[in-house]
């Protein structure tokens, strides 16, 4: 099911900075992955460690006070950090399009929900005519399970339930086929049903608009179900690069081993002690010299406190960022 | 009506060393009015409780799982009498919660506590930690300031936070640390009973662990009883003896814990359990996926409230016949006409 | 004992050095340059009106009509006006006036604002109603005719003109600037104790037992505070440009109490002979005001909750 | 919506009635008469005789008897008769001469206003923390801090009475009634003037509504469909920043009053606000009592309509 594919994105030595009035804050700080086409890959991590600020990266989304300030971006055999606010334009909803966490908030309030799918298609199709996009966009609507499509076109954000707006947001990104779909934590705020309806609804999607998918959460579980590779996020930098297999067979790094061990799911026994990760995430303006899980690390070494690791290969294709491999 | 008492099943005996009932509710219903019109009458209510009826004994932990506007929120908030109920009857050991006057309630609150979801909404930004802590026993009048501090410091190591700390101010603290900080005011009055409100919702995976441990600890160790609210059926199932499932503001079923997860009953519990991602990429499943949202608690469907969007619907009693919860197995209990 | 291991990750050292809710705010104030210079320019001016009987050259009233119109000099550091009175001690004098209406009216608006507000949102129910609409009915009233008319009529009330004498027009004015400035904080502290009647910490002091006046006056009212101090401080400024619109308008602080409003409406009358002497009451409104306006704009950052550090 | 403007309209009546026997109270306890003139210009008249007079029109009835007397003329459309500085002309006939003038001079004060304000309002909040930023803002600063009538003043000094540009005061030149051009030079400094403050004020709410705006997630999510930053701006941005800034005008309107009687005043501007002056001076409660009424019913109405207007821009307000 991985195969060797050519990589669809490639991010090498990313670093977006955060220009703020304490400090630099290095959101993220030297992260390389690929996501190859038709693949989804997920990235992992408790918040603030960087990842909804990586997939804003990729799209060039960041906003002053924060800038991509090193590495490269390729897409399509192209460098998005090298590219033009214009060239992203033509990218971003047509090649690589983005869904949010929140539904409630991401839609415009003063149009209609097919208004703003027409508007998408639109922008990137300029020959299109008005009757032609529309009936797209009630096709999208269709295709993501909204019931009478025709009627919801003409439908307000506020008039919709979290579920319903997601998958207005699903169409919308997907409207234009991309070759990419990031995904920021699509699924966080809705009811665990509802979410269920998601999931399905994009592992559906995926198959036949035939995206690469970025998805990114903090819920291992969903990573596990969506995933076909993982990297799992620590401190504005990557820890483990893997498949999803190997990862939640044998985690390499010991944060992700504490992540995995500390969840309670349905198989733990009551009342057992969980594992626990000690302390908190480090201060992004005050990290620490060496390793920075190494402050909370239990298998910390000496070299761990002064030297920070890099990302390197380990056996089975995997990649980890830790002293002890 | 349905009686728990009479079922007390062999788990939850073993759980409840004593066996003795702490808190009963009855038929407890809490609709809010919606006004409108020119002169603000009320148009229509919000049954966000309608009729549910639990008991939790002594020691005991009865988890409570549902998706958002299910009242389950609403449940506990009213149980500890934060909210008026629009009927029925809570007995906590013994007394009528809503019967109480003044003086007898302000007793009763050193005995019933609650613990919030939020971490930063929950602490008044604009109060030290340490009065944080102590408000409860400046409310009661216990000791004086000296002991006063000398309970609060005790506490606060309690929950894990260093004494000295208590005259910064929440903002100072990372959400873990706040979620601490409200355990501590919730326990400086040595509480019987807390109601857990998603304690752990707003946290991450690795803090999480942290505050369900440290709850499990004081449990032990002080000997509470939990009503434990959230919407995570693992972390339920984690801390919980036994579970009610909630949907749109009544219990759909309730059991010990494992047997709930083991052997659901009701269509929507299975739905539910199903619909947990399993952090195991080998144990990928066809899940039940439900159609459609959640209907309003406005105008809940006739007959079983989950019949609209039921995935094992069976006709026209489900439409009509509001099912009740019946003992189907010893301690098990479900509202559904399929059993 | 347990506690060792409940410890984890809560007793790790706190990141920053202790600091004080007023610590933190004055921290944000500080990196607002103008404001800075506003609050020292506004010291400035207190310093120099309230110690006007130390510093003013000459008393205000006295006349030399030798020295009429005369222009900057050693003698009279700004000239003099149509009287030869020294302008810059009347300047002074007439500061303190401006300046002591616009703090008292705006104090007193602030508490009768936070009373109002405080006890509508606690109250709920007819208290709320009756208290809210009057302040809707009393926002929606063009307000500057009204205070004419207000303080005509006051003006005229034989009583109070034997009470307050000269100082009667000081005392009306400060009575209608009350009378038609609460409403600004009434309707903050109003919702601001709305919302926080829903907070997670109003309830956790509730379950606590707490009574509902204590939740009152020890969450809900600190709470509320930051929001009206900005508005009370830009009202400030407001209510010292009124003053002088109004004395200007003839119906404010009536000679021979002078006022920086008062001043330049007789200016207005000698503005063809000497426009200088509308100058410099003008400039000092202005430059009192601008630096109470900066002083509010750092605030309402310094305050605002959103910010963090 | 119907019973929503049902309610509203009568919550405006009410307010109307509320507000006229406020200011009916309050006028009659400020001493002074309708015979005031008439003792001033003919000192041989006996105080019998003004008792008389009181009598025969009535004005020596109890206060609420006058009052339900007068809104029984009002409601006929009769609103009583100048005693003071027109004295013996009916109220309506002075207010509707002075009208005019002024509807003229707030119109072309808020539109030049509305036009300077939004887009200054909006390019600082798109440029936020540029040098055109702070340029805007510093320039807001001193314009909400001066007072206006001294604005108006040194306007005075330097443009009329120093350089000769315009006229120190007035709404045209003798015997140029009719022209246009001498309008609009009269009309300079007093719209100078009342543009000033509001484009300070309202600039800075354009810019912190417009800020508030940009940080939404729709934003990114119309960013993140590949849409050009102008589109984005004009099209996301601006439709949903205009929402509040509407309110705002709206509330500002019994501003625009109050600037009127202060600039109207230094200018010697024959409009509603200098009467309004004219009249509280001279007690001629009759013309001042109008005078309220007109403006509060502006104000009134002002609100209702941006309240609708509200609900019609945007599509989360439902009235019922």
């Amino acid at each position: 099911m991985v195969s060797r594919k050519q990589a669809l994105l490639e991010v090498k030595g990313l670093k977006t900075h955060f220009f703020t009035e304490d400090g630099i804050v290095p959101a993220v700080d030297g992260v390389d992955f690929s996501v190859a086409a038709g693949e989804t890959l997920g990235i992992v991590g408790e918040s603030g460690c960087g990842k909804s600020v990586t997939a804003l990266s990729v799209m060039r989304l960041i906003a002053s006070p924060g800038r991509v300030v090193a590495g490269s971006i390729l897409f399509e055999g192209r460098d998005l950090a090298q590219s033009s606010q214009e060239e992203m334009c033509d990218l971003r909803g047509n090649r690589m399009a983005m869904i949010f966490q929140e539904p409630m908030t991401s839609l415009n309030p003063v149009y209609t929900v097919g208004e703003q799918i027409r508007e998408a298609v639109q922008t990137h199709d300029r020959q299109i005519s008005d009757g032609a996009a529309r009936v797209r966009a009630v096709e999208m609507l269709r295709m993501v399970g909204i019931p009478l499509p025709e009627e919801r076109y003409r439908a307000f954000p506020h008039e919709m339930s979290g579920g319903m707006r997601q998958r207005v947001m699903i169409a919308m990104a997907l409207s234009l086929a991309p070759a990419l779909l990031i995904a920021d934590e699509p699924t966080t705020a809705l009811d665990v049903t509802i979410q269920a309806q998601i999931l399905e609804l994009m592992k559906d999607l995926r198959e036949r608009v035939q995206t690469a998918v970025m998805l990114i959460t903090h819920d291992l579980g969903v990573v596990a179900d969506m995933a076909d590779k993982v990297a799992v996020m620590y401190a504005g930098e990557i820890v483990e690069n893997a498949d999803v297999y190997s990862l939640f067979r044998e985690p390499l790094h010991p944060y992700t081993q504490g992540l995995l061990a500390s969840i309670p799911t349905l198989a733990s026994t009551r009342n057992q002690r969980l594992n626990v990760i000690h302390g908190t995430v480090p201060n992004l303006l005050r990290l620490p010299p060496g390793c920075r899980f190494a402050p909370r690390c239990p298998k910390a070494m000496d070299i761990c406190r002064q030297v920070r690791p890099t990302l390197r290969d380990v056996d089975g294709g995997r990649q980890v960022s830790c002293w002890l491999y | 009506m349905n009686s728990e008492q009479s079922t007390v099943s062999r788990d939850a005996k073993a759980v409840a060393s004593n066996g003795k009932v702490l808190l009963s509710v009855r038929d407890l219903k809490k609709y809010y009015p919606i006004r409108g019109g020119l002169l603000r009458r009320t148009v229509a209510q919000v049954k966000a409780v309608d009729d549910v009826s639990f008991e939790i004994k002594a020691g005991e932990t009865f988890g409570l799982v549902g998706e958002s506007g299910c009242g389950k929120t609403t449940i506990g908030r009213t149980i500890i009498h934060l909210l008026t109920a629009t009927a029925g009857q809570v007995l906590f050991d013994g007394q009528d919660v809503f019967k109480l006057g003044g003086g007898e309630l302000k007793r009763l609150r050193r005995d019933m506590q609650i613990i919030f979801q939020d971490p930063y909404g929950s602490l008044d930004p604009r109060m030290p930690v340490g009065e944080i802590v102590g408000e409860g026993l400046r409310i009661h009048n216990i000791g004086d300031p000296k002991k006063r501090e000398e309970m609060v410091r005790e506490t606060m190591s309690l929950v894990g936070l260093r004494g000295q700390y208590a005259r910064r101010y929440p903002h100072e603290f990372s959400g873990g640390q706040r979620q601490r900080i409200g355990i501590a005011r919730a326990l400086v009055l040595r509480p019987k009973f807390v109601v857990c409100d998603e304690p752990v919702s707003a946290l991450d995976v690795s803090i999480q662990s942290q505050v369900l441990n440290l709850l499990t600890e004081l449990r032990e160790e002080l000997g509470l009883t939990y009503l434990f609210i959230a919407h995570n059926l693992a972390v339920v199932k984690y801390i919980s003896d036994r579970i009610g499932v909630m949907y749109l503001g009544r219990l759909a079923e309730t059991s010990v814990s494992e047997r709930l997860y083991e052997h659901p009953m009701h269509p929507y519990t299975q739905a539910l359990v199903s619909a947990i991602p399993i952090p195991d990429p080998t144990m990928r499943r066809q899940r039940i996926v439900l159609k459609g949202d959640v209907p309003s608690p406005v105008n809940p469907p006739s007959g079983c409230r989950f019949h609209t969007r039921c995935p094992q619907y069976i006709g026209d009693v489900c439409k009509m016949v509001e099912p009740q919860l019946v003992e189907k197995e010893p301690g098990h209990f479900v509202a559904c006409h399929l059993y | 004992m347990t506690a060792d291991s409940r410890a984890v990750g809560a007793t790790e050292e706190l990141d920053l050095p202790e600091m004080g809710q007023w610590a933190l705010v004055w921290r944000r104030f500080s990196r607002h340059r103008l404001a800075y210079l506003g609050l020292i320019v506004l010291v400035f001016f207190v310093v120099l009106s309230f110690g006007a009987p130390w510093l003013a050259p000459y008393p205000y009233d006295k006349i030399n009509m030798n020295d009429n119109y005369s222009l900057p000099s050693a003698k009279y550091f700004l000239g003099t006006d149509e009287l030869g009175r020294d302008i810059f001690s009347r300047l002074l004098y007439a500061g303190r006036i401006s300046i002591s209406v616009a703090l008292v009216s705006t104090l007193l608006s602030s508490l009768v604002g936070i009373i109002v507000g405080a006890a509508a949102a606690y109250w709920r129910g007819v208290t709320d109603m009756i208290l809210m609409r009057l302040t809707d009915v009393m926002l929606s009233m063009p307000t500057l005719p009204l205070l004419l008319v207000f303080s005509k009529m006051l003006r005229e009330y034989p009583t109070l003109k034997d009470t307050f004498g000269d100082y009667l027009s000081v005392f009306v004015l400060v009575t209608i600037l009350t009378l038609f400035g609460w409403m600004y904080p009434a309707r903050l502290v109003y919702s601001s104790v709305l919302s926080l009647r829903e907070t997670e910490f109003t309830e956790a002091a509730r379950a606590l037992g707490s009574s509902g006046w204590r939740i009152l006056f020890s969450h809900l009212i600190p709470n509320s505070m930051a929001p009206v101090i900005v508005i009370s401080t830009l009202g400030f400024g407001q209510r010292v440009v009124l003053e002088a619109t109004l004395s200007f308008l003839g119906l404010g602080v009536n000679p021979p109490v002078p006022s920086w409003g008062n001043m330049l409406s007789q200016a207005y009358a000698y503005m063809l002979r000497n426009p200088w002497l509308a100058v410099y009451p003008g400039l000092f409104i202005f430059f009192t005001v601008l630096a109470i306006n900066f002083l509010g704009d750092a605030l309402r950052d310094a305050l605002d909750p959103r910010l963090k550090v | 919506m119907r019973n929503y403007l049902i309610r509203r309209l009568g919550e405006m009546a009410v307010l109307l009635l509320l507000i006229s026997a406020l200011v009916f109270v309050i006028l009659s306890f400020v001493p002074g008469g309708p015979f005031d003139l008439l003792i001033f210009s003919n000192p041989r008249i006996t105080a019998a005789e003004i008792k008389r007079l009181n009598e025969a029109f009535g004005f020596d009835k109890p206060l609420y008897i006058r009052y339900f007397q007068w809104l029984v003329d009002v409601a006929g459309g009769h609103w009583g008769t100048s005693w003071g500085i027109a004295y013996g002309r009916p109220v309506t006939e002075v207010i509707l001469a002075r009208l005019n003038n002024t509807l003229i001079l707030m119109g072309a004060a808020t539109l030049v206003s509305v036009i300077i304000a939004l887009p200054i309002g909006i390019y600082s909040a798109i440029r936020q923390y540029s040098w055109a930023d702070y340029f805007v803002t510093s320039l807001s600063f001193f314009g909400m801090s001066m007072p206006t009538f001294w604005f108006g003043i040194m306007l005075i000094v330097i443009f009329a009475v120093g350089l000769g540009w315009f006229p120190t005061g007035g709404v045209s030149t003798y015997g140029l009634e009719g022209d246009i051009l001498d309008r609009i030079r009269h009309l300079a400094l007093p719209v100078t003037v009342l543009s000033l403050f509001n484009v300070a004020t309202w600039s800075r709410f354009v810019r912190s509504s417009m800020l508030e705006v940009l940080r939404q997630d729709y934003m990114r999510t119309a960013r993140a469909k590949g849409l050009r930053e102008n589109v984005v701006i004009i099209k996301h941005g601006l439709r949903n920043s205009l929402i509040p800034v509407m309110t705002m005008l709206a509330l500002e309107i019994p501003g625009l009053f109050s600037g009127a009687i202060i600039t109207e005043t230094v200018f010697s501007y024959p409009g509603m606000g200098r009467l309004f002056w004219d009249g509280v001076m001279a007690a001629d409660w009759p013309v001042v009592q109008g005078l309220v009424m007109i403006t509060a019913f502006l104000v009134i109405a002002c609100n209702l309509v941006a309240d609708v207007a509200y609900a019609v821009v945007d599509p989360r307000i439902r009235y019922d």
